[in-house]
């Protein structure tokens, strides 16, 4: 498994395994053909841009514009029709381009896929897989760089996942695409170019499973999307100074992995939990309570969330490197956490 | 499409009488206490509902709103089990989990009445989506009132539905008010129907208490689909007997404006009378299917009260599929 | 102040006090009068409904239709119009009738109302008030019952206000639309009927501080609007066994009064928060992983969240009872608690 | 309704050039890093910022896009402020937090580029409902593109607007695309005007690249506006110069097809052609105010460049009003 590819490419190749196996995986989305109904590249049979970011390059001139279907700009009407379109049999992907336009159709996944089932007593399946992307550091500004992973999160009815890895991203939406429920799939924008290894031929990664990405006995480190690699960089460092980190890469945040977590804790007594979120109602928080209350005789210390700021995601460069999570803030806090190992 | 024959008359007269008496009977019982919530009563637009369910089979879908039992009576649903689950009880359609406004059967093509107003355009839109990538002749239903007709969805539905000339039908009830809030005032168009030309489609406006002038609309916008002609707006005009839900006073009526034409009317006895002035039915035939339709009702009240509420461990149920 | 008065009728004073104060304040919001434009309503000057459970009442016959404001079925528009119009100057009060629906607007708080201030580097003012109502147990069913207070909370740049008595709800209301802030005035539908004491008079209940409901030393429970009557009922039964327990109605939920919290639970050592939103990512855990963070060293036991279960609310009486949080539940999870207490 | 004269003449040319000007040195600053993040040119259009933007005082209101500078420039936004903020510098109009989607300035009547396809929609009604309130004469213009259009919001919007007769004229920049997908696949109708006819108000197509054309039209429907006669769709026909954003290959552009005509025009040499031949320009001022504003923009450039990066702790401000 030498084969090294991006992020993206991990998420295009996904897409089209997808749809090779299945008839029914159909994509909705604003460009992510691009140029529907221009002669010039229908008659060559091109995409103009396959999503904003190229994320879906190629799939259409491979399917077609019948399943690779770019909308209006509706995202109310897209994303509610890939809801009915999944209650009739198939097996949508729609692609919400930016997280933060989910105020533009949140009902979709509020009140409709996720309670159908529900409020139907059993009778609907809603096979609906939510592309997204989430995330600051692309100098997008505060309408295009949000984290609302945990907002969708707490809807009861969807799954979400937030992959890390080329390896992963490939794996969980493939485990999406064949999940009977509504799972968000959301992509950090600046992972998008990370290249790793990844196999060829499909294969799945369970959804509802962290995966420990270093042992450790001394600090759990639990990280959602790209703060993996602000948890690897701070075990790295933490090591320097002989102090064992365990780093947990949830990747699913609803249903998160409790028992995972908690065993980790549990060996551990120490937790920090790195969250790109705003820092209120959020996953780490989440996970914060729930380890507090389940492993509460286990702690050494208060369980640490380092999140966002209770603000917007400013525009200029160095405001938003602030604003982001990073590892020396981990460090601080992780401080706090060892003062009694290190005397 | 087809002319209507005696088959499909005493079909509809039944499906008429069905859902006035399930209707008036909710409203009754509703007094008594035994429903929880609030319910949206369907009586006085039966012929709505009838007259363009008449066109479909089972594997034709609908998209309903709040006010649904007649949508769901009309697309075949079992009296019975709509009742149960109006009462909050474990036999209902939705286990008594989805109440008055979440009734679905989407093995009858139904699927779901709807408690968020305009959130069944796009639902409507996906069905059209795969019905059209199956290349199947089946067309989609999209009922709304004329306050549904200004949420955002609407637009963003019906546009998406023209572009992709998708077999949706969009029946509009414009039975005069949303809620307590005229459709005059709050409509910038004089009808509903005017604004497909804003996505390049037809809109048509009937007498939505006449079954016939419906039935024979509906029956040419469903065909129409069919051929993968694309969708239509088809605006009924029509009047609900109670008020916007049980409860409602109902002081906004005025019933000597605009509205008056239509809350006169009794669409029921109306076509009666049209079915039997044109022998369709007689007037035995008719009384007999009147009489069915009571006992009907009142065995699925019967059912729905001697029906178990629903086991506490059912809470949990069916948040996930696994 | 023996006048006693209903929660409902406590709001709509507040309205009409704010209305008679401050030209600037009008309210938009389906059906919040009614009947707009039936001609044997306006000879009369009557409103047909003043909003779907009659809590505007009597407003447009006293302001007018300019300032009591009917819309269209169009929740993105007017909650929208809403920002646009405290943006220009004026002190809009925008019902959004049942908080289930904010899923058809939530791009109008997410992205415009509770960012333009920062986005714009300070120049904006959105002196909003968005009045809601959430709750289950009307049997209202999933769509009309849900308690998305939380959601909203963690939204930076938006204040978000529960009360649960009808002199809070006067006090809230009338500093919300005092405030220059988006603010949420989220009402639990199933108050609307409860009487109380309230002064005539305006007055002003400050956003951001919670209030001691009853003193005591052995347990803090934390509430969160209607909650706080099973908290006290809950008290009333500890006491019985000697328990003193000191319940705090939290009544601002973003940003909630973290001094008043901590205090008490660094007198108590033990916590319970009762939230009645469903249990991830919501106000209640995010108290949790404060206080266990802040004041770890007093606590005698885990902090524990009492909330809905993880599924939408169902319609049947029955089921709904056991969907909201109660006495009893909150019970077994305090005999957990001060089983060290009562040894 | 004023007629083009000689000061309103100088005035236009001279935001047309500062317009293509910024765009351009935009353009080519983009390429060396400089610029942060992503942004959207509106060089091409400016006959309609600029054409109907001449009509409006800093009391009247404009909502914007996502392609929002050309708006700002035409509104009154400072040059040097709005690079600086494009730059991300605390001297920036918005202190560096906003960038090029949010830029704003209130006191000149600019509500705010914005991020949110349809987010101005809205925004803009409530300006409207804000001016009838207070009973001023004041305006508001909701600059929007064809992609927009198709947003559940505008629907929404116009017909609120139109149902309380509010002072907003609903702009309309048809450019062909709304990012690479064409105006003509979207719509489900021909053009964007005619969707005016679903809220019972006027709507008018003119030739977006005229800046005459433009001047008049919106002359006539602000002047409607102020008199309370209530809102319109102005659909201007027009073609961005650059790609979507920045680094777009623009594979989709045709240039032999339905965009052709816009393509080809170049709005600021017409009017150029125009005022000089109408005697309301002489060549000499022409170059003069081309020099002028040549000359503006490389000092905003200059500033922009020169000016600090916020301060640390500037993240943390203006989140809350106190
Ligand atoms: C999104 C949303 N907004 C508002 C409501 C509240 N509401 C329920 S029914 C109704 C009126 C609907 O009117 P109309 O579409 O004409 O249908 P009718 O009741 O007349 O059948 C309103 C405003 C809702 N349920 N959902
Ligand atoms: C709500 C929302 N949906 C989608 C986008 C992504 N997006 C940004 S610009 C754009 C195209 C807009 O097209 P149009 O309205 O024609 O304006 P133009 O770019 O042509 O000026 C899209 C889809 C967005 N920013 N916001
Ligand atoms: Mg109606
Ligand atoms: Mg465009």
């Amino acid at each position: 498994m030498a084969r090294r590819i991006t992020f993206m490419k991990a998420i295009n190749e996904a897409l089209d395994q997808a749809m090779e196996q299945d008839e029914r995986v159909i994509l909705l989305g604003e460009d992510i053909a691009g140029g529907a109904d221009v002669k010039h590249l229908a008659d060559k049979n091109e995409d103009a841009w396959g999503g904003v970011f190229g994320v879906t390059k190629g799939l259409m001139p491979k399917y077609g514009r019948e399943r690779v279907i770019d909308t209006p700009i509706s995202e109310m009407g897209y994303m509610g029709a890939a809801v009915g379109a999944a209650a009739t049999g198939l097996r949508p992907v729609s692609e919400l381009m930016f997280n933060d336009f989910i105020g533009f159709c949140l009902d979709t996944i509020l009140a409709q896929g996720s309670k159908m089932r529900y409020m139907f007593g059993g009778k609907a399946k809603i096979p609906l897989t939510v592309r997204t992307c989430h995330g600051a550091g692309a100098s997008a500004a505060a309408q295009h760089s949000g984290s609302y992973y945990g907002i969708l999160g707490s809807i009861p009815g969807v799954k979400v996942v937030v992959p890390a890895t080329p390896y992963d991203a490939k794996g969980l939406l493939l485990a999406a695409i064949k999940d009977d429920n509504l799972v968000i799939f959301s992509e950090d924008k600046t992972l998008y170019g990370l290249k790793d290894e990844v196999p060829q031929a499909a294969y799945e990664v369970e959804i509802g499973k962290a995966k420990i990405k270093r042992s450790g006995t001394d600090l759990t480190i639990v990280t959602i999307g790209k703060m993996l690699y602000v948890g690897l960089e701070t075990a790295e460092k933490l090591a320097k100074d002989g102090i064992e980190t365990e780093v947990i890469d949830l990747l699913t945040v609803a249903p998160w992995d409790q028992e995972t977590v908690l065993n980790s804790v549990k060996k551990t007594g120490r937790l920090i939990i790195i969250d790109e979120a705003n820092p209120h109602n959020n996953t780490a928080t989440d996970i914060a309570s729930v380890v507090s209350d389940q492993v509460f005789d286990y702690l050494d210390g208060p369980v640490k969330c380092v999140c966002a700021p209770n603000t917007p995601v400013p525009f200029a460069t160095n405001l938003e490197q602030l604003y982001l999570p990073n590892s020396q803030r981990v460090m601080e806090t992780a401080a706090e956490l060892i003062a009694d190992l290190k005397n | 499409m087809k002319e209507l024959d005696v088959k499909q008359t005493a079909w509809i007269y039944k499906k008429m009488n069905d859902i006035r008496n399930f209707e008036d009977q909710v409203h009754q019982i509703f007094t008594t206490g035994s429903i929880p919530g609030f319910v949206h009563l369907y009586a006085g637009e039966e012929s709505v509902a009838v007259g363009v369910c008449a066109h479909l089979t089972d594997k034709d879908y609908i998209t309903s709103t709040h006010r649904g039992h007649g949508h769901c009576i009309a697309k075949g649903c079992d009296l019975a089990g709509m009742m149960a689950e109006i009462y909050g009880k474990e036999t209902g359609l939705c286990k008594g989990k989805g109440g008055s406004m979440h009734i679905a059967d989407i093995d009858k093509g139904m699927l779901g009445a709807n408690g968020m107003v305009g959130g069944g355009f796009p639902i409507a839109v996906g069905a059209g989506l795969r019905n059209k990538y199956l290349k199947t002749a089946d067309v989609v239903v999209c009922f709304f009132g004329d306050g549904a007709a200004n949420e955002g969805t609407f637009h963003e539905s019906v546009n998406m539905a023209a572009i992709w000339k998708l077999p949706v039908i969009f029946v509009n009830e414009n039975n005069s008010f949303a809620e307590a809030t005229p459709q005059w005032y709050a409509s910038g168009s004089k009808t509903i129907a005017e604004r497909a030309a804003a996505y390049g489609i037809p809109g048509e406006t009937v007498d939505g208490k006449d079954l016939t002038a419906v039935y024979k609309a509906a029956g040419k916008a469903i065909d129409r689909a069919r051929r993968g002609k694309g969708p239509m707006i088809l605006e009924c005009r029509t009047y609900r007997n109670y008020g916007h839900f049980e409860g409602d006073e109902q002081k906004y009526k005025a019933l000597d404006g605009k509205e008056k034409k239509y809350a006169d009317q009794d669409c029921i006895k109306d076509f009666r009378k049209y079915a039997i002035a044109n022998k369709l039915l007689t007037v035995e035939q008719a009384d007999q299917i009147a009489a069915t339709s009571k006992a009907d009702i009142a065995a699925a009240v019967k059912f729905a009260e001697n029906s178990p509420i629903p086991r506490p461990e059912t809470l949990y149920d069916n948040v996930f599929a696994d």
